[in-house]
């Protein structure tokens, strides 16, 4: 970690809900009595275009407000970005690239020439799929990522969703989606496997 | 007595609004100031708030309303960005003038052409001489603590003046972090009632406001805002006193960090000083650079006094604007010579940011080596350099 | 109940004091001062806001100023938005109980700062519904710095920035129809008037400022400078504006037109051309067409109100 | 009527003044032509004092006591508007000081009352 800093990179497209997650995963975090920042980066792009968001969690209080060149963890809540973005960019060696795919961790290497790093993958859209009804891989990554590194416990995020989505959403939709994070905890798949 | 809270500085920014409950609110959106008067109609809305909500036709009129209301008596606010700044700016001069105690948040962006929705000063820089009371925030929190103070600051006997408490366009207005909120009735406490000595509508009482005025009194009423303004010097420094005994978190006009024993000094403004303190660390474990930052919280009134004595044991000191005067250069570079006036400092001056453009905690970085070098070289160099520009 | 009985009103407080700095002769103030007699009545308070301009700068010129209600001025092109702020800011404090008193808003502007530059300002303080009158003193130009051109100019008036010259015969466009586009928002109450009528002038504000939501009155205010006749005549250029349905006097309640005042004879608008000096170059030879297309406008519009009074639109 | 100008800290803050006190200015010496009242004539209709820009027509209980020279700047509205023909315009400089005296009432119930 940076300076005692986790600092994950979102790459997605514009309706994925990064922006999202990005401010869930922080907000988890200060609730839980940590430090954080969830940050989106802008553009002019409508739904469909490539963006990134930015979180940082940490146990000292955060200062940089510049983007994340150097992620500990970076997610990828789209596999066309694979290929479209350098999504290792800046990713140290011990760093964890977390892919919404159905694909295999070593199909994931393999297909970027990645050495190093932790790659974990997980099918985010399909499980978004039967627990939403809907393809919005977000909430699934938030859990992947939570079980991957630890960052904060499960049972907060349950409450950050019922409070962060709960007057936005229907009770099955939020059902749903707590649903959909209980499961990432246990379909992430990582290269150990 | 407070809570912690994750928010963006634009929902810090309608929280700190809703707590002061401010009589009537007359806004216009503007990216990316949108989502904190989102944020505060859905407050009227929910009925939350008492206030008097006028979503107006422009920030020309958002300005209008505001000073109607404020001679009218009332508390009142607004918000904007950018070009809805620039719109107001007619209207900016006859709130200070008239002396309303209007208070601002403005999320900083750029101005067009081209057009661009992300951070840089040059709006609140163009506004700088209006007669406003400038207060910068690096991030939620200060936004949040800076719109509470303001209202104090604005409405206090000796001052009388609208304040513009800024904050970064996205990079901190859209940024979710933590920060403790005061409960409502400590706000409540803190900023008290309003009442203003005569107000447009005691009608057993009836005075003009904004009157025509010639040569004959023009001056007098500008040397009266200029003693305000010195009045301010004072009285922020004590409402942040009062706000620290209240939350425990200290402000200043300034906001000096390892400034003590550092021979480089990056001054600047806004949420970049923060990247730059944690630049100054990191430097100063590699690089064996005695880096200090100086952020400047107040920017008008100008704290010339305060400025020299934190600059006065840098050997070489590095301003930061994000914005540029155009033929003349940073706006802030040359405020900061004219406080180190009559000095042997070498100077330099870094243009960064424009339009949003990020800079990296690298970029950060490299200011305190070239800073280092100047005062290891005795060479000044190039006065004005522009940092992530494409040359 | 409110009155317009001269005796009456004679006892009143007199609202807009004398010593100001307006030209003789001129009838902005007489419009002033109608309106102020006829509101304030009855335990009724009015306060008031006016834009930048030839009232504004010869009422309040500090440390001295002309009214006896409260006033604000702010700038030029917002004298609506300023009341709509007002206007806001007494319901919030009356609502916390802060101000007990009955108080209605007006705002005053010129035609600059009302057909032009505060279009936009009064558009949408009508769209907000604030609870205001406007009252626009019409005086046709840009009185107050020079007598240039506005949208209120008539066509074929001599202004300094559409002078007649060689090939030009003055202004060469007609006249905005303010009324219209301010009725066209469908406020509750719309009406012109001219102060010759002080009695429908004076109704037609009280109308107003008892009415919930936002109205607007336009009033013809000739000037002797700007529109070149003698300083005596201020009220003489109001009846014949009116004569000639130069200036209709009509209201719209509602959405229903009544015309308030039908000349028996409509005297040809030669008759008001010839009034004023800024028509003048309008007699000769090559500049008959402009009189003939000013009559044309004239019959055009007023036909049109008729229609819309006979079939109630 | 020239004052001693306020000075900076008398001035309240923010271009606020007193409402009315233009009543203390005086604007009659503008005037070249100065109305004079024929009360035989007059039926105090008041047409006159309605229509006056510089409320200068006195007026007190129904009546018209006469014009307050301190205001009036000779326009001639009045005597061009009256019904009666009761008002003359005559050249402020050929007119007999009595006579002006009696024009200008002593009683002015148009002050604030």
């Amino acid at each position: 970690m940076t300076n005692d800093t986790l600092q994950i990179r979102w790459h997605g497209r514009g309706g994925q809900g990064a922006k999202t997650a990005a401010a869930m995963v922080a907000e988890v975090a200060v609730l839980a009595g940590k430090n954080a920042q969830g940050a989106p980066e802008y553009g002019a792009e409508r739904e469909g275009a490539p963006i990134r968001a930015y979180t940082r969690i940490s146990e000292k209080p955060i200062r940089t407000h510049d983007a994340i060149y150097y992620p500990d963890v970076v997610i990828v809540l789209d596999e066309t970005l694979l290929e479209a973005e350098s999504v290792d960019e800046g990713l140290a060696d011990d760093g964890v690239l977390l892919v919404n795919t159905s694909r295999s961790p070593a199909e994931i290497r393999k297909a970027l020439g990645l050495t190093g790093r932790k790659i974990y993958t997980i099918n985010a859209t399909g499980i978004a799929l039967e627990e939403i009804g809907r393809p919005i891989p977000n909430t699934v990554m938030v859990g992947a990522l939570l079980k991957v590194t630890g960052a904060v416990e499960v049972s907060e995020i349950e409450k950050s969703i019922r409070k962060k989505l709960g007057s936005k959403l229907s009770t099955g939709m939020l059902e749903g989606n707590i649903r959909a994070v209980g499961r990432a905890f246990k379909e992430v798949n990582s290269e150990d496997e | 007595m407070s809570e912690r809270m994750a928010l963006t500085g634009n929902d810090a920014a309608a929280y700190a609004l809703k707590q002061i409950n401010p009589d009537v609110v007359a806004a216009y959106p503007i990216t990316p100031q949108t989502e904190l008067m989102h944020k505060f109609a859905e407050y009227v809305a929910d009925g939350e708030v008492d206030t008097e909500f006028i979503p107006v036709e422009s920030e020309h009129s958002a300005m209008s309303a505001v000073v109607g209301a404020s001679v009218a008596g009332a508390r009142c606010s607004t918000a904007t960005s950018s070009c809805g700044l620039a719109l107001m700016w007619e209207i900016l001069y006859v709130a200070a003038s008239c002396r309303c105690p209007v208070v601002m948040p403005v999320v900083n962006r750029a101005l067009s052409a081209p057009i661009n929705i992300h951070c840089d000063h040059s709006d609140t820089m163009g506004a700088r001489d209006a007669g406003w009371i400038q207060i910068y925030s690096e991030n939620c929190q200060e936004a949040y603590d800076n719109i509470i103070q303001a209202v104090r600051i604005a409405e206090h006997p000796d001052v009388q003046l609208p304040v513009m408490v800024t904050f970064d366009g996205f990079i901190v207005s859209h940024t979710l972090e933590g920060l403790e909120v005061n409960d409502d009735d400590a706000v409540k406490k803190f900023i008290g009632e309003y009442k203003p000595e005569h107000t447009l509508l005691d009608v057993d009482d009836p005075r003009t406001f904004g009157m025509f005025s010639l040569q004959n009194y023009y001056f007098e009423f500008k040397k009266q805002q200029v003693e305000a303004m010195q009045r301010a010097l004072k009285v922020i420094p004590e409402i942040a006193k009062e706000y620290e005994k209240l939350t425990g978190r200290a402000y200043g006009l300034l906001d000096p960090y390892r400034c003590d024993d550092a021979e480089v000094v990056i001054v600047g403004l806004g949420s970049t000083m923060g990247t730059a303190k944690q630049a100054a660390d990191e430097v100063r474990e590699e690089d064996g650079i005695a880096a200090g930052v100086l952020k400047m919280r107040c920017f008008r009134p100008y704290p010339f006094a305060e400025i020299r004595k934190a600059l006065s044991k840098a050997a070489v000191v590095g301003v930061m604007d994000r914005a540029i005067s155009f033929g003349l250069g940073g706006p802030l570079f040359n405020e900061v010579r004219s406080a180190l006036y009559g000095g042997e400092k070498p100077l330099v001056n870094f243009i960064y940011g424009l339009g949003g453009r990020d800079l990296p905690l690298d970029d950060a970085r490299e200011v305190f080596r070239a800073l280092a070098k100047v005062k290891d070289t005795g060479k000044t160099g190039p006065e004005t350099r522009y940092i992530g520009l494409r040359e | 109940m409110p009155t317009t009985k001269l005796k009456e009103l004679g006892n009143m407080e007199e609202l807009l004091t004398g010593g100001h700095a307006a030209c003789p002769g001129c009838a902005g103030p007489v419009i002033l001062r109608q309106v102020l007699l006829a509101a304030q009545q009855d335990d009724v308070y009015v306060v008031g806001s006016i834009a930048t301009g030839c009232m504004e700068v010869c009422t309040t010129i500090y440390p001295n100023s002309a009214w006896r209600i409260p006033m604000v001025h702010c700038a030029f092109e917002n004298a609506a938005a300023t009341i709509s702020g007002a206007e806001t800011a007494y319901r919030a404090l009356k609502k916390k109980g802060k101000v007990d008193k009955d108080i209605r808003f007006i705002a005053f502007g010129g035609d600059g700062g009302t057909y032009d530059i505060g279009l936009q300002s009064l558009s949408g303080a009508l769209e907000r519904g604030h609870n205001f009158t406007y009252i626009c003193y019409d005086n046709e130009a840009y009185m107050n710095t020079g007598i240039q051109r506005s949208g209120a100019t008539p066509r074929g008036a001599f202004t300094t920035t559409a002078p007649a010259g060689k090939v030009s015969p003055g202004k060469t466009e007609c006249k905005k129809d303010l009324t219209a586009i301010v009725a066209a928002h469908g406020i509750p109450y719309v009406a012109q008037t001219s102060p010759h009528r002080a009695r429908d002038l004076m109704e037609k504000v009280q109308k107003a400022v008892r009415t919930e939501g936002p109205c607007f009155i336009n009033v013809l205010s000739p000037c002797p400078r700007g529109w070149r006749f003698k300083p005596e005549d201020s009220i003489q250029m109001c009846k014949l504006a009116a004569e000639t349905c130069v200036w209709p006097l009509y209201e719209i309640e509602d959405g229903k037109v009544k015309i308030n005042y039908k000349p028996r004879e409509k005297k040809p608008v030669r008759a008001w051309l010839e009034s004023q000096g800024r028509f003048k170059h309008l007699f000769s030879a090559k500049n008959e067409a402009v009189i003939e297309q000013f009559q044309q406008d004239v019959d055009r519009k007023w036909n049109a109100l008729l229609k819309r009074e006979e079939t109630g639109t | 009527m020239s004052k001693k100008l306020l000075t900076k800290d008398e001035m309240p803050p923010g271009a606020v003044g007193e409402g009315g006190t233009m009543s203390e200015l005086y604007t009659g010496s503008w005037r070249t032509y100065a109305p004079l009242t024929d009360y035989e004539k007059c039926t105090h209709c008041l047409i006159c004092w309605i229509f006056c820009p510089d409320s200068a027509i006195v007026v007190k209980d129904g009546k018209k006591l006469g014009t307050n020279y301190q205001y009036c700047k000779g326009c001639g509205i009045c005597a061009t508007e009256c019904p009666a023909d009761a008002i003359t315009m005559k050249l402020e400089s050929e007119i007999p000081e009595q006579q002006k005296k009696a024009e200008q009432p002593q009683d002015r119930p148009d002050k604030k009352k």
